[in-house]
This record gives structure tokens, C-alpha cells and sequence, in this order.
């Protein structure tokens, strides 16, 4: 790594730049199997953090994290009444990636992500009714229905989409900052993808083309240790997903997915340097997946027991216990959020089946820009 | 006979096939460990081993060519694609690799090798996920083209595709995994490459059908039927080599022909097989074959929109009373 | 009018769109420095410096997705394949990404975009670096497909594609780069895709033929003058969208066709259009339609292999000779 | 770099793992700027290195590296006189890199490689005939005329080509070691490309799959700092290619591509590992390429000082003056050892001229094993 960008990485020492496997195996431990003292410390930094941060944003924090969530749950609720048709991959673990990350940019910033989307979507400012509508295949989603699960897209919040070939948005989301840069704006982009992206021919390309023409990219590597039902040590022989950017000259983090402040914290560095230095930089996130990968997956290639020991560190869980012992937020308050997101959501469902099918018409529409 | 799934049907072809021949191997992802993301592969890790099935990392590109090496070094791989959109990343290497790798080389480096897995239209999953690409496979010399519509056929014709000497690409469909119907046990069931089957006879018209559109096109036979028309129907089975003989000799008989698929229309298997009979049999025909091609739009996502995008039974019937001017 | 290169046409186009929208850029491999692998882009860094044409690493999957991922956020770019053999290794984005755009954003997302580069048949360069792949890009609705046969039409064509809103593939023929041809001055010179021209005026047979093969068309027309058979001699120059109007009332004029393409024939654009004339104009056909395409081989590199994989003037000819029965 | 198979690169201190760019400079100017201390340290190394390695082997890669040069001499000959067409990619300034690494492989270890291969298919064993042959598109050829220049071939001396996509050969060779691996042999892959090539994806897959695998294959990357007309700077973020096997925990090594017996050295290494661990290696070897890309390369790119400065270090000269300085081969030695060689070129040459155009027929063969 260079630029000095590796503050959380730097924690761990000097070897840890020596790209020997043996770091690879330092941060995986630190996520996935949270010692004691692991866990006191990642508190400790959370307070510190929490004086930076003030009350509004903590509480828009958490309650659009609350809303991802409940969001989901009634997604797969929709889906297994058969409302909802073709894959519906979820985000239920890790909500504070895409709400920590996005909560830092401006609305003239781009996001592009995967398949895995609505949470970023509803983060980047698409309403949870587009969203759900969307899920739905009604007029009302935010796609018209055309793109449904895996191509939410919304020109006017400036998120541009909803990918699903796996690894697909880099290279896209290396050319949105292109664009920024050519036009002389000091607009980011955030480009959101799975550890199993990484190991995608198109990741490389990308990271190379942008640390060599100097792009405002941010290229966040959401790792939940699992591609489909294959777990990182399975598929990647160095599993240490920031180290990688040494291969490009690139700057990295490696920072902690399940701690919303910090996600924030590292996130706003990134997008300081894309922004004063025009320079791209890649954040790992380690994070889990607590639902299947779709809707349709068994999930027997990892036990429940490794699921809940990772359900003991579910960031909405954690961050609303520092909120309570930080006494920002009272359990009234956090009730009375509940209550406002849980009528946001039936709101969204409500909407959502309520909204017309697409206009048969529609099929023959927006297949070249000439008829628009 | 047992009566089973195309996805089991396909999956007892690659079992004796790993059990026939050691230099067999299957990779891909998801194949292993998960069983096949669509199951096809179910059981296979636990009777052969993490050496002869092998979970990738989703590399496409990089392991068609690995599989493409390996072939050259005397093995016989089996690379499934979780669907064969994702094989648009590794086209480099089935088409610069694969199909040339005999011709380039003098006939020294054949490359025995199957790339197989679901393809055309799947349920709701948009554009991206949901297309037909059997013409772009079918386009080059040095590539045979398999697309199979029953389970007997899907394991027949597997079994050869693994022995055979060339690259194959198998394409099964993804919504036809679940479709029932009699296997023979014999484990030397094989079905040559190149060998169309008529799946229905007639003498009015001639419906050459594949893949999703074969129980589609006997459905529609079987309507006309009421009407009072005869419907020939042709699954070619394989795209390369193509068997136009056979169609060629019932458009003689029936004079008529009409071609479903669910693929786009432009540059489709369809419009070769419809300039294919014009050429050989323009004095038999008595009114121009039609093709019922899949809407030339991207797939939608929404059910409506979806259904209207793939080419059903009405529409074949609407192109056969056409073509029997009736 | 001067009289000028296909490559100096080009060139001029690029020019002149450069010169005239500050969101237009080129890039590619060695387009800048090198002055282009084929100097269409000669003199454009000098004049428009590294920000607008850019040189790129060897990454084709990768910069043609920065390509459409600048166009998403307003861009207007032409990016360069050296030869569009390598564009094989970005099909992904060219199909998944710039082609669905805009239908899977529900008309969002539009993605002016200009892929081009030389196409077809090289010189002895083998099977890896020689064939032609525009019936690949035609099969995918959202993408149009451009193939000009003259300098004129390049200029005029490549000057629309930049100003189109939509993805296009723009094949130059690596064989045609030589040509000369008159090209007006006038910088507003444009030509509308999707219409095709008639390249010269006949009775009795109408001979479609695009890219490399128009001009071989031309001297067979020529040759069957003299055998007192007067030939109409078509080029669409855009393959989609595909003007077959101007094509079917040719053919109801002559009631013969033959399609001329140096491409495969298996699923190539011949194919479609022989289906099509058939459809259309089936009782004003008195032959079948006959193709003339290249060999069914991976090109070989000897030459005398690889002249005889290439289609020329006399099979045009005998064809031709053909569906006039003469 | 892991597996401490980092002794050429050790040599310029710790630092030089850290991944920062400073590090891609070094080996970048020891080797186009040979400063007078460096030029005489590798005379030190190269006659350290003769101890190790007996008369005759040392006379026969002086032989090889001359038979290649006046070789490609001759097809530059022919090619001018338009008796060899296409592209025509000259290996003239980088012979040590393939004759040394060869010259250390069994007959049975596989080699596959670019379109700039007549060196490398030399040294694997085809005769020069038969390579002539080949680029004059002869039946005699060593793929009967239908492959040309980019793409020779020999399953009798494991020659696998000859591959024209840049990067294509990667996966390829990859799949070979599997295959090796796989049948319980002890064979290994060399697979050769070009600086260039590590853009590509093919690369980054390749390599992870690799060491995931722990597959026996190297992955000889001849760095002659130009892809065509684009030099290093301009194409690599990152310019140090050996430091990017950090991103796989592959085992790398950054070696003088100038000075065979350091190449034969290097490679003898990985051959080491490959063969008795069954472990991957990424080498890199700093040459350059003194013609231009293919014979109709203008070459505006470069200044004849530029390749003047390399042709100092022209690895036939450094070798020739070596063993003349050892007096392991007189003047007289070499006189012969030229005749001999022109005697060789011009064999192959007449064999070409000879040798009959493809039969007509063989247009339509081999397009399917079926017929063969
Ligand atoms: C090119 C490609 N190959 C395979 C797939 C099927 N697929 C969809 S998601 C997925 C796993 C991706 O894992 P990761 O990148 O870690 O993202 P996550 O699902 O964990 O968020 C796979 C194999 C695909 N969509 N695209
Ligand atoms: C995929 C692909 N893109 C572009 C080309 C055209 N091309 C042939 S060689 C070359 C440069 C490769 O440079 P490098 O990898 O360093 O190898 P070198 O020629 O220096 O030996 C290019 C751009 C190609 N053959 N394949
Ligand atoms: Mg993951
Ligand atoms: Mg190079």
C-alpha cells in the first residue's frame, strides 16, 4: 500500500505491508471470530468516533439502517408470498456498509453497485416504494419494472444501477469518474462489489486504468466471505482483499463492515482523496451475509452456529447499543423510530401493489434512445 | 424405463461419464460443495472427489481457458457456466482457443471439451440474465452446438458430447430442468451429434423446433390437429452439425415450414434454417417459411412484459394456419 | 470533390466531431503517440491533446466498460479497437452493458457510444486476427451496426454514429483502409443509418453485398454486363437497423437475389437477409436466394489457402448465373 | 513476495516489499540505464555464474542465442523480399530470455507463448526448417503452413504455441499445469508473454487460480518495457510487474532478462519449485526489444539513443565477451560456431523456398477431430 492510507491496516505492523499470506489470515480473524478484546477495542473506537459525529446524522444513521432492514425482511416476506419473481439477493447483515458509505456523499456523487442493490439504492435517495415497486415488475419501480431485483437504476439521485454480471459496474464505475474528471467537476463515485468480484479479470483492469489516470474512484469491496456458497479461503489464494491494491499502487483500508461509524469514518478518507486528489482508492469491508444468497439458496456450506456467532456482532445490534449506553437515543425513541419505519415500509408495499403492471406497450419502448 | 428430470438426466450422463473415464474432470462454480447452483451437478463431489469436480472462483474467462489447456495436455474437461450468459466473458477463449486451436495448429491439438449449463429464458431475472446465445456459438467452424429438449435426449447426447473429440457446447434450458419424461438405464445410451429427430409426423406442415419450443411446437401440432392440419415437428437437436437432410424431406413431403425459437429473429439459428430450406427446396415450398422468433428486445423483468417476450403456442399455431394459408 | 484514403475519411470524421463536441473523445489502444495501429487516427493527439485521445493499456473488457461508463455520465465516446477481433474480449459490456442499458434502466440511461475499429478479413494473419463478427453485434437489440464500403459512406456514416444517441459498432474493412474515393468537403456530411444505397442500378438480379464484398459485387456486375445480365447491386451499409425495403423492391423489380459476405454463413447476416427477401417477396422470387460467403473455416494463413477462403468475383458471378438460370 | 524467492530483488533492501511506487523505479533503471557500477556487479554475477555451469552448456547457449538472432535476421530478409507476409514479430535484443529459460526445462515440460515465438519454438526443438517454413506458409511448416508467424506448433516436443491474443496464453498454460498435475506427473508449464499482457485480465485470474490451486506452471513475463508503441509508464500504474504477485501470494522474482545465466539461474528456481512443490512462480526479466514491434512498426516512439543505450547491453555481446574473457571459446571458436550457424539459417531458408504451398484441399481439414 501507499499513500500512507492504511491507517486500520497499520495497526497490525510493519510486516503486515510484506504481502506474506500471514497478514491475509490477521484482519479475516478479527471479523469473522470477534475475540473479547477484539470486541472491547472495536467499542472503544466507536465512542471515540461517536463524539465526531453529530446526534441528527447518528440517529439518520441508524434509522435508514433500521430501514434497509425491515425493508428486506418485508422483501423476502413479498417473495415467499410469490409477489416478488426472480432472484432477490438481500443485504440483512450488512447495512452499515452501504449506509455508513453512502451517508458521506454529496447527491451530485454516483453510486453503481451489484445485484445485491436496495439497500444502496434507498441509501442513494430512490424511495423505498420505487424500490419495492420495482421488485414487484410494476410501472411505479424506479426501473419502470423493466430492470426489477437486480437493476434498480434512478437517474435523478444519480445512482446508475443495479449490475448483474459479477464484477460488471468496476469498469463502468471507472468510466462514470472519467467522466467526472473530464468535465473538471469534483464529483466521486462509489462503486460497491463482492469479495468474489475481486477475483474478476475486469477488477484489475479497473484498479490499473484508474491508479494510472489518477480517477476519483472509490472502489468498495463489500467482503461478507461468501460468493454464493463459496467462502474466500475456497477462491481467492491471497484472501486479504486490500492488501491486493499494492499490485496497482493504489491506496487501501481494511476496515470493519459491522461498525457503521467506522465504514464512515475510512469512507470519508477515500472520498477526501478522490475529491482534493483525484486519486481512487480501495476499502475491504468485512462484513456477513446472514441470509441465503438469493432467496433460493439451501446454505449448507456454512453452520447456523457460524451464522449466529456473526449475528452477535449484526451492526444494527451493536450500533443501537451504543446509541442506548450513549443515552442519544432512549428506548422510547427507538420504538417510536421502529413504529416510523415499519409504516414506511407497508407504505412501500402498499404502493408497490397497488402500482399497475407496465403498459404492454412498454416492451417494444427504450430499446434505442431514437424512439425516446 | 424410468421416467426422470432433465436436470437428473443430465446429471446420470455426467456421473457414468466421470465413472467411464478418469481423464473426465467437471469445474465450474458452484458445482462442488453447493451441489449446482441449479443441482444438475448433485452428488458428483461426494462420489468423485474435490480432484474431478472442482468449485472455481468466478473467473469465466480464466477457467474456459484453463479448461481449454488442460484439453490440449490430453484431459477431457466439463466446464459449466452457472448459465451461459456469464460464457460472453470466456468467448475469447471457446472461440479463439477452442475452435481454432485444430485448424491453427495443422490438426495437431484437438480439444476435447464440454461447456455446458443452463441457457435462453429464465424466470424474472431481466435482460442480463435471461438470452439466447446458441447462433453466436453456432457461427464458428470448429464449435458443435447442442441444445437438447427431452431428458432422454439431454442425456444421450451429453454422454457423446463428453466423448467427443471437439469442443461442445451444451446448452440446456433453464426452465426445462424440471421437465419430466422416459430415461432408458442403458449406460451406453448415446445419441450421435448431428442426427435431427422428428418428434412428431405429419403431412401439411413442417415445424422445425428447439430447445424450449419443441413441447411448445407438439402442443400447437396437437391443436391443429383439431383444426384439421397435420403438423410435422423437427428438434434438430443440434445446431452444429446441422442436419438439414432431414427437414429438407419433410418440407418435400409437407411443402410448408415454419421455424420456432425462442432467440432474438436477427442473424438467429432460425434465419439460417429458413434460408437453409429456401435454398434446397424453393420448388417444394408453397408459401415462405415463417419464423416464431422471441421478441427482438432486451428481456424484461416484469411477468407481463416477460411473457409477451417469449414466442408460446399461439403464436406457432397463428404461423403454421399461416403458412397453410388456412 | 478531393479525392481521398478510406483512412483519410475516417480520419477527417473523427476530426470533425472532435472539433465539434467538447464531450466527444477517442480512446484506445495506440491511437494517440503511435498515430493509430492503422493511422486512422493520425494527427488527433497532436491536435487534440491526451485528454480527449488516449492511449490505454491492454485491456479490452476493461476500457470499453470505461467507455460505457462514461457515456452513463454524459460522455460521447469512440473507443477503438485495434482490430475487432479483440473486441471478442469485451462483448461483455458491449452486450450486457452499452446494448441493455437503456431498456433494463426503463429509458434512463442512454449510452452514445461509438465501438470501432477494422474488421473482416487481414492479410495472412490466421484464424485469431481475421473474421468478421458483425453479425454477432447485429443478433443483440439496443446496438446498431455499421459496415461502409466507400470513403464517402465512412465519412458520412462514422460522423452519425458519433452523433447518435445509441451504441454503435462501426466495422472498417482492415483490407479497405487503402481505398480511395471522392468525399465532399462539407463538414456537415452526414449519412442516416439504416438506409441502404443502391451502389448501381440493374433488371435482372439484385446482388446485396456490404463492406469488402461491394466493390467485388461491382466488377461482377460488370463482368454479367457483358453476358448481357444487368445486375442491381445493393449496399445496405448498415446492418441494423436493417433497411429492407429498398432490398425487397429491388427484388420485386429483378424477382432474383444474392447476398455476397466475406463473413461465415452459419447464422451470419446473409442468412437473415435470405430469409427475409423470402418472407417478404416470396411470389416475386423466381430462384431461391442464393449466398455467397466465406469458407466455413477458421482463416488459414498461407495465402493460397487464405484466397480461397475468401469469396470472389467469379463466385459472385456463378452465382448470380445461377438464380438467372444462364 | 512470500516463499522468500526473492533473492534477485532482495538485493535492493526491505523497503523494496513495501509495494510503494518507489520500488517500481529501481529495477526499471538498473536495467535501461546500466550505470557503470551495476554493468561491472552483473560482470561479477555472470562469472560467478560460468563456474556453475559446464563448457558444453555454456557453448550451446551461446549457439542457440546466435542461431535465433541471425534466424530472425533472415526472416526480416525474406520478409522485406515479400516471401514471409502477415505480422512478423522479431525477438532480436531478448534471446537470453527464452534460450536460457529452455535450456533448463526436460523435453517433456510444455512452453506456450506469444505471437513473438520463432525463438522460443526453436529452443523447445522444432527446427529451424520447420519454423522457417511456417512464416513463408509452407506445407513444411511446423503447423502446415495454416498457422503463420503467431501461431507455431509441435505436439512432438511439447511445443503448444503461439498464441495471438495478448494474454490468451495465460489461462492456456494454466489449464496445461493442471493438466500435468492432475495426471500425477512432474512435468511443468513455462508460459511466456509480454509486459504488456499483465494488463489483461487473463493475468489476474491466471495467477490467483494458480496459487489456489498450487499448480506447477511459471509465468515468464518478458518485460522489454514497450507494448508496441506504449512504454511501461504509460500502460502500468504500477510498474514493478514482479511485486504484483503480492496480490496472489505468488513466488516472485525480478531478474536481468539481458544475462542468460542469470535467466537459467532464476528459472532453474522455479523449476524447482514447480517440479518438487508443485508451486506457481511469477519471473520477470528486463530486456528490450532492439527492432521494431512487427516489421511495419515505424518506431516514432523510441529515439535511436534510446536503443543504442540497450544495445550495449546486447545479451549476445555480454555473452560472447564473457566467454572470450574465460577463454572458453577462442576467436577461432566462434568463426566456426558463425559458420556453422549461417550454414544452419540458410538450410532452413532453402527448406522453406522447397517446401510446397498447402494442397488445396487442406482448407477443409482440421476443422473437426472427427475427420482426422
Ligand atoms: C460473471 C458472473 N458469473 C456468475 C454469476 C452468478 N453469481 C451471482 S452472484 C455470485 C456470487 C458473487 O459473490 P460476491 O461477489 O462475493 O458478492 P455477494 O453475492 O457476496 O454480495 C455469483 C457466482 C454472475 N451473476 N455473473
Ligand atoms: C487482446 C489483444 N489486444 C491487442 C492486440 C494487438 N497487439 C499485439 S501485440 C501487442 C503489444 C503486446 O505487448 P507485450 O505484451 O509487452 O508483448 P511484446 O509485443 O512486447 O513482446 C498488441 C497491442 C492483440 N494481439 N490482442
Ligand atoms: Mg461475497
Ligand atoms: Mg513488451
Amino acid at each position: 500500500m501507499s499513500n500512507g492510507a492504511t491507517e486500520t491496516r497499520s495497526r497490525a505492523g510493519a510486516d503486515e505491508r510484506s504481502g506474506s499470506s500471514a497478514i491475509a489470515e490477521q484482519p479475516k480473524a478479527s471479523a469473522s471470530t470477534p475475540g473479547n478484546e477484539e470486541s472491547k477495542k472495536l467499542k472503544r473506537d466507536q465512542k471515540r468516533r461517536l463524539e465526531d459525529t453529530d446526534r441528527e446524522t447518528l440517529i439518520q444513521l441508524f434509522r435508514q439502517m433500521l430501514l434497509v432492514r425491515r425493508f428486506e425482511e418485508k422483501a423476502a416476506e413479498s417473495y415467499s408470498l410469490g409477489k416478488i419473481g426472480g432472484f432477490c439477493h438481500l443485504y440483512i447483515g450488512q447495512e452499515a456498509v452501504a449506509i455508513g458509505c453512502i451517508s458521506v456523499l454529496r447527491p451530485d456523487d454516483y453510486v453503481l453497485t451489484s445485484y445485491r442493490e436496495h439497500a444502496h439504492a434507498i441509501a442513494k435517495g430512490i424511495t423505498p416504494e420505487a424500490v419495492m415497486a420495482e421488485l414487484y415488475g410494476k410501472a411505479g419501480g424506479c426501473s419502470h419494472g423493466k430492470g426489477g431485483s437486480m437493476h434498480m437504476f434512478d437517474s435523478s439521485v444519480n445512482f446508475l444501477g443495479g449490475h448483474a454480471i459479477v464484477g460488471g459496474q468496476i469498469p463502468l464505475a471507472t468510466g462514470v469518474s472519467f467522466a467526472t474528471k473530464y468535465k473538471g467537476t469534483d464529483r466521486v463515485t462509489l462503486c460497491f462489489f463482492g469479495e468474489a468480484a475481486v477475483n474478476q479479470g475486469s477488477f484489475h483492469e479497473s484498479l490499473n486504468m484508474a491508479q494510472l489516470w489518477k480517477l476519483p474512484c472509490i472502489y468498495v469491496c463489500e467482503n461478507n466471505q461468501y460468493g454464493m456458497g463459496t467462502s474466500l479461503e475456497r477462491a481467492m489464494s491471497l484472501q486479504d482483499v486490500a492488501q491486493k491494491a499494492c499490485a496497482y499502487d493504489v491506496a487501501s483500508e481494511f476496515v470493519d463492515g459491522m461498525d457503521v461509524l467506522a465504514v464512515r469514518e475510512a469512507t470519508q478518507r477515500a472520498v477526501e482523496r478522490a475529491r482534493k486528489q483525484s486519486l481512487p482508492t480501495l476499502l475491504e469491508f468485512r462484513t456477513y451475509r446472514f441470509m441465503g444468497h438469493s432467496m433460493s439458496d439451501p446454505g449448507n456450506y456454512r453452520t447456523r452456529r457460524e451464522i449466529e456467532k456473526h449475528q452477535e456482532r449484526d451492526p444494527l445490534k451493536l450500533f443501537r447499543a451504543t446509541l442506548a449506553e450513549e443515552k442519544i437515543l432512549s428506548d422510547k425513541d427507538f420504538a417510536r423510530i421502529e413504529e416510523e419505519v415499519k409504516a414506511e415500509v407497508d407504505k412501500a408495499v402498499r404502493f408497490a401493489e397497488e402500482s399497475p403492471e407496465p403498459d404492454e406497450g412498454e416492451l417494444y419502448t427504450n430499446i434505442y434512445a431514437d424512439e425516446q | 424405463m424410468a421416467v426422470i428430470t432433465m436436470r437428473d438426466a443430465l446429471n446420470q450422463a455426467l456421473r457414468e461419464e466421470l465413472q467411464r473415464d478418469e481423464d473426465v474432470f467437471l469445474m465450474g462454480e458452484e458445482v462442488g460443495a453447493y451441489q449446482g447452483a441449479y443441482k444438475v451437478t448433485r452428488g458428483l463431489l461426494q462420489e468423485f472427489g474435490e480432484k474431478r469436480v472442482i468449485d472455481t472462483p468466478i473467473t469465466e474467462l480464466g477457467f474456459a481457458g484453463l479448461g481449454v489447456g488442460a484439453a490440449m495436455a490430453g484431459l477431457r474437461p466439463i466446464v459449466e457456466f452457472m448459465t451461459f450468459n456469464f460464457s460472453i466473458l470466456a468467448t475469447d477463449q471457446i472461440i479463439n482457443s477452442a475452435a481454432k486451436m485444430l485448424y491453427m495448429s495443422g490438426g495437431q491439438f484437438k480439444i476435447p471439451i464440454v461447456f455446458r449449463g443452463p441457457g435462453g429464458s429464465a424466470f424474472q431475472v431481466s435482460s442480463q440474465h435471461s438470452q439466447a446465445l446458441e447462433s453466436w456459438f453456432a457461427y464458428f467452424p470448429g464449435l458443435k452446438v447442442v441444445m437438447p429438449s427431452t431428458p432422454a435426449d439431454a442425456k444421450g447426447l451429453l454422454k457423446t458430447a463428453i466423448r467427443d473429440d471437439n469442443p461442445v457446447i451444451f446448452i440446456e434450458q433453464e426452465r426445462m430442468y424440471g421437465l419430466k419424461g422416459e430415461v432408458p438405464e442403458d449406460p451406453e445410451l448415446t445419441i450421435p451429434l448431428g442426427k435431427a429427430d422428428v418428434k412428431r409426423e405429419g403431412k401439411d406442415a413442417t415445424i422445425v423446433a428447439r430447445s424450449l419450443m419443441v413441447p411448445l411446437a407438439l402442443k400447437a401440432a396437437e391443436e391443429l390437429e383439431q383444426q384439421g392440419i397435420s403438423c410435422e415437428v423437427i428438434d434438430p437437436r443440434t445446431i452444429r452439425p446441422f442436419d438439414i437432410d432431414t427437414i429438407i424431406e419433410s418440407v418435400k413431403k409437407t411443402n410448408r415450414a415454419v421455424v420456432a425459437e425462442e432467440s432474438h429473429p436477427f442473424c438467429g439459428v432460425g434465419a439460417e434454417i429458413s434460408a437453409e430450406i429456401t435454398e434446397r427446396a424453393f420448388d417444394y415450398l408453397d408459401a415462405p417459411v415463417r419464423r416464431v422468433s422471441g421478441a427482438d428486445v432486451p428481456m424484461p423483468y416484469a411477468k407481463n412484459l416477460e411473457n409477451l417476450a417469449i414466442p408460446g403456442v399461439a403464436q406457432i399455431v397463428a404461423a403454421v394456419r399461416e403458412v397453410t394459408y388456412s
